[in-house]
């Protein structure tokens, strides 16, 4: 509980069984493990933290150049790179535990095994809040093609990291498809805790001078305020397809774009690309929410939550 | 390593071409911490395009809690910083990076290639306040033209150390390479700090390494975040595994980064 | 031909039967029908021109407010108001005919039928060059599922047109779903001449203070600078996809966005939402193509199509 | 109707208030060619946030080419045009939009709200040089404070015409709205001019409407050319038809227009 004008004003949500102090997160890929921000920001006022995207194996990643800026957005083609588990839990919890912030461990997978394996690893250590799946991997057993955007394979891949943890399961679902709430659907079905979206947009940049793609893995994923209104469109959708909680992700840099996700109907939010700008901003968007429902008059921020004024045809 | 975030005002801006430029900001918390080599990430205001921050070396800390950063224009984010003027404000993140190392060495030799020569002012300066001999000690300067240089010349000479300059279109010093510059000397020298183009310091560390001698480079990429976060400043490294430059670096043994 | 430095360089490039004198057009619904932007832009000097979408009967449009600015972009939901086909023909070709650019007339229904009715309307009209055929309209017929969004029903509309008419046809994609090259593949066995892409990503923006959408019609299209680096990936995927010419379109708005289009794989290119904020963008395109294509040594802005060095893995 | 794109040199910036400024702009051809109720579409530089051109009513214009322009900070394009000083330059095109009509009438009224001054000034100005009596007209001007409006009310008092101001705190003339000034002279009245907010704007045409006084209204929504191409500046028209603002406005006959 907080107090603003001498009121209290109730920031906290539920994520299923999961209760946050408020909805406002880092995205994986955006905050490392979060010590790499702790000088700057103080971590424990955040709702929770998402950490870097985490595999069975540590992974080298792709080669540079890896990062591109574009207008209002960058490209990356990271390539996933990370610790692997082991080195995650060797390294990077003991960190993360000292934080009043929640911990969700981002996970991906070239299989729907692994993905298994990599929930069975992640449960039942002390510090770990909840996971979420990222499924805009490739699934090597089917050529390659994503798991978020067949909703089989994405169902799949729900039902098998579900059976191995009894944490609060959160799919990431990937934006490049053609109907976001059949996604949602599907996971959901597949027995998700809740859903985050959007995962980055699949882009593309050349240098005219050297005519080769500016990154080396030439497609990369585009993120930053350029996506915000497309990943609006895509939570306000989800949100009115599903019944579990909706994270939304996408260019969400300040209080009011974060504000938006939530009377879009999502339950929480995750600030990605502004923490390299701006690494304060999850902090001032949490001070921004305060301040935004107090001076409309709201004692929750659960209040907001779909509260868009929409009138249908 | 201590990092701060800063409203740093602009006291002072001085146009060294038409293209260079060099900011004295007040960044007390910044300059307080920094060490020779590392960076600032800066960011101009709130407009969102060009979105990222901006990395520059530090140039120079001064008592007074100022820091000096200097750049050439090439392209948006230096075009809209060169646009300020003093009074003005930026959002300053820093210092960041792990620096040169400054254990006491005899014969040290310094080359700065066009805009690589902003963090070597900083260095040579501290190297001085280790108690190095200055005059034992090479300063190598390159740059395209005599007005991209005597500035920088001028104030490392005035620091005590034997200063060379090589210019491309020989309006100043040797008419050719800064690195033709070192094989004269290299005999002489224990450890060779370098910072510039990529294949520029690719001759230098190949002459080192030729040689024996010990050199330092300081790295450039795009970074997105500069702390580490977005694992997107890699390079290859000369084990076959990535670097990351600004949490690793930028300044590395030449030993450690494929040249090729 | 056009002269630089001496040298002779060739902008002409072909779409199927039609040759442009060069392949900067300007994009539907962004260059009203020419005559808006004949003050301050020469239209002579553009390859062509791409009117606003025509549909057999004149329609009004969505309820304002139809714009929003969005970070480097904007969301449009004008509703496809338009004159109709005979106000077209009455009121708005005398003055299209008088410019040496080609005339390409963008066309939208709701049902097969009527896009195969104002195909037939539409041919044999002096001054015609080509037809734009928008498929991001919902088919009332099938519960308003986007044409754009099912590989038949494209492919169905593309063979309803190509039925009627004699001029070259060329299908304007949907950028909003998973496999943009499946989409134009149906569209070229459909018997496209050419795919033109991308139209605008549905986005979504709302109003904290009011809670409303900012749009009337709560989502919209999103375009300008913002959509480049997924424009540009989509003409990458379909220009190696199909053997028709693409057209790149998305936030194109100077030469060097141009030539990126081209070395994707782009046979021409549209300038659309930076004709509002900078109405020389095209002709200032050809201006910089010419210049680009002299530093770099080419004689013929063809050499440049698809000319990206990728090195696959 | 003639349009221009001219890059224009602010060659004076005058402070009103803390966040109303007065730019004078050189800017000859659209000078030339513009009649009052017309606007301008402004670009600040190449930025691409905000992307999109900025419309604002020309305030006045000057034989020697140049033109004036009203504004008040309201969100980020009005914030960075702020910043800009003389001897910037910025992207104008111009003249737009369908003026105010002009023919000769006895005993007129202006109505000013806010920002909404601007284009009266240039119509004051026009109509004089058509001849017409200024002490016979009202120019009625209201803002929420004092500083707002002096100096645009003893610009009009100075051309002649019968002022009288409102503000919203009482400050300067009647203390509440401007359209409570309307009531007592609308008897007199031939023809209303009013630029304003919205419901101030329909609050004046009920009432001219009411007292069967012909009432020409400046509309304002959001655009993106200006120019009449994207259909995006649509405002309910009176017959359940949209007006487009851009071309067929902003100036229209007040029952042209929906008020509800
Ligand atoms: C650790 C470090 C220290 C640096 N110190 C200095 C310095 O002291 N003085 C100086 O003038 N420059 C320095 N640079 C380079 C400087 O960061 C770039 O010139 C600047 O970011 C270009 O921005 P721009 O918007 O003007 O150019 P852009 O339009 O973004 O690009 C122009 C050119 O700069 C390159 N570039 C763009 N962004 C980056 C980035 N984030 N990192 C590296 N290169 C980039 C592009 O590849 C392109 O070639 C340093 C770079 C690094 C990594
Ligand atoms: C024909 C016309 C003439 C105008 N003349 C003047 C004038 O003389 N002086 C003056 O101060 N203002 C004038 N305006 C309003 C002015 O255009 C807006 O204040 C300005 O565009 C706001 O830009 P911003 O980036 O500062 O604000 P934003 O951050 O974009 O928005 C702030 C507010 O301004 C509104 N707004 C934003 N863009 C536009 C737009 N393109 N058109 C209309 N409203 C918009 C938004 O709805 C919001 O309420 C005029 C508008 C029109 C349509
Ligand atoms: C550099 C970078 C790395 C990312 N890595 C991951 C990752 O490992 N796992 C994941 O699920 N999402 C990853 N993302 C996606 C973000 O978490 C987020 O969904 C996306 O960037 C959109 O949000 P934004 O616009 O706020 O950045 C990454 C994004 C960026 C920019
Ligand atoms: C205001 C507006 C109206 C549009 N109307 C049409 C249309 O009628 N038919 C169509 O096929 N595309 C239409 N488009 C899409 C554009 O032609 C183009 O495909 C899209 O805007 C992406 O290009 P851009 O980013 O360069 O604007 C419209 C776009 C805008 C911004
Ligand atoms: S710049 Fe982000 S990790 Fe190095
Ligand atoms: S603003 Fe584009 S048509 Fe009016």
């Amino acid at each position: 509980m907080d107090t603003v004008n001498g009121s209290e004003i109730d920031l906290t949500v539920r994520l299923g069984n999961l209760q946050l102090r408020n909805p406002v997160m880092t995205a994986s890929g955006t905050f490392g493990y979060g010590r790499e921000f702790s000088q700057l920001v103080n971590l424990h006022r955040l709702g929770g933290v998402v950490v870097k995207g985490i595999s069975l194996e540590p992974r080298p990643g792709n080669p540079p150049p890896r990062v591109v800026e574009t207008a209002c957005g960058m490209l990356n083609a990271i390539g996933l790179e990370n610790v692997g588990v082991q080195g995650f839990l060797d390294r990077k919890m003991n960190f993360l535990r000292g934080m009043n912030s929640r911990v969700v461990v981002n996970i991906l997978g070239d299989s729907v095994e692994e993905y298994g394996l990599l929930a069975e690893r992640l449960t039942g250590v002390e510090g770990i809040d909840a996971l979420e799946v990222n499924i805009s991997c490739p699934n090597v057993k089917k050529g390659g093609v994503a798991f978020g955007t067949v909703p089989e394979m994405a169902a799949e891949v729900t039902r098998a990291v579900k059976e191995r943890t009894d944490l609060p399961v959160i799919v990431k679902l990937s934006p490049n498809v053609t109907d976001i709430a059949l996604m949602a659907r599907a996971v959901e079905d597949g027995g998700a805790d809740g859903v985050s979206l959007i995962n980055t947009l699949i882009g593309m940049a050349i240098d005219p001078g050297t005519r080769r793609p500016k990154l080396a893995n030439v497609i990369g994923g585009l993120s930053g305020p350029a996506i915000k209104p497309v990943a609006l469109r895509m939570v306000w959708q989800v949100a009115r397809a599903v019944s579990i909680p909706v994270i939304g992700i996408g260019g969400i840099s300040t209080a009011d774009d974060a504000i938006e996700f939530l009377l879009a109907g999502a339950t929480a939010i995750q600030v990605g690309t502004a923490n390299f700008y701006q690494p304060r901003a999850a902090e001032a968007i949490v001070d921004g929410l305060r301040t935004y429902l107090s001076e409309q008059g709201e004692d929750s921020v659960r209040s907001i939550i779909g509260a868009v004024r929409v009138v249908e045809g | 390593m201590p990092e701060f975030q800063e409203k740093s005002q602009i006291l002072l801006k001085e146009t060294v071409t038409c293209d260079i430029f060099r900011l004295t900001l007040q960044a007390p918390a910044i300059a307080g911490a920094a060490h020779p080599g590392q960076f600032v990430m800066l960011q101009v205001d709130d407009s969102l395009d060009p979105l990222l921050r901006r990395p520059f070396s530090i140039h120079q800390i001064a008592a007074d809690g100022t820091i000096q950063i200097v750049f050439k224009v090439v392209g948006k984010g230096t075009a809209k910083l060169s646009r300020l003027a003093a009074g003005d404000t930026v959002d300053c993140i820093g210092p960041l990076g792990r620096g040169f190392p400054l254990e006491r060495m005899n014969r040290l030799c310094l080359i700065g290639g066009g805009m690589g020569i902003a963090p070597l002012y900083f260095l040579a300066k501290r190297l001085l306040q280790a108690g190095i001999q200055p005059e034992n000690d090479y300063v190598l300067l390159g740059a395209a033209t005599r007005n991209e240089l005597t500035l920088f010349a001028d104030e490392f000479f005035d620091l005590g150390y034997t200063v060379k300059t090589a210019t491309d279109d020989g309006s100043l010093g040797h008419h050719g390479f800064v690195t033709d510059l070192l094989e004269p000397i290299l005999a002489d020298i224990e450890r060779v700090y370098t910072c510039g183009p990529f294949p520029m310091m690719g001759i230098v560390a190949a002459r080192a390494q030729a040689a024996d001698v010990q050199c330092m480079v300081s790295m450039e990429t795009h970074m997105a975040c500069g702390l580490g976060a977005c694992l997107g400043c890699t390079l290859a490294g000369a084990d076959g595994k990535y670097i990351h430059v600004c949490r690793q670096g930028p300044v590395f043994d030449s030993k450690e980064v494929a040249w090729t």
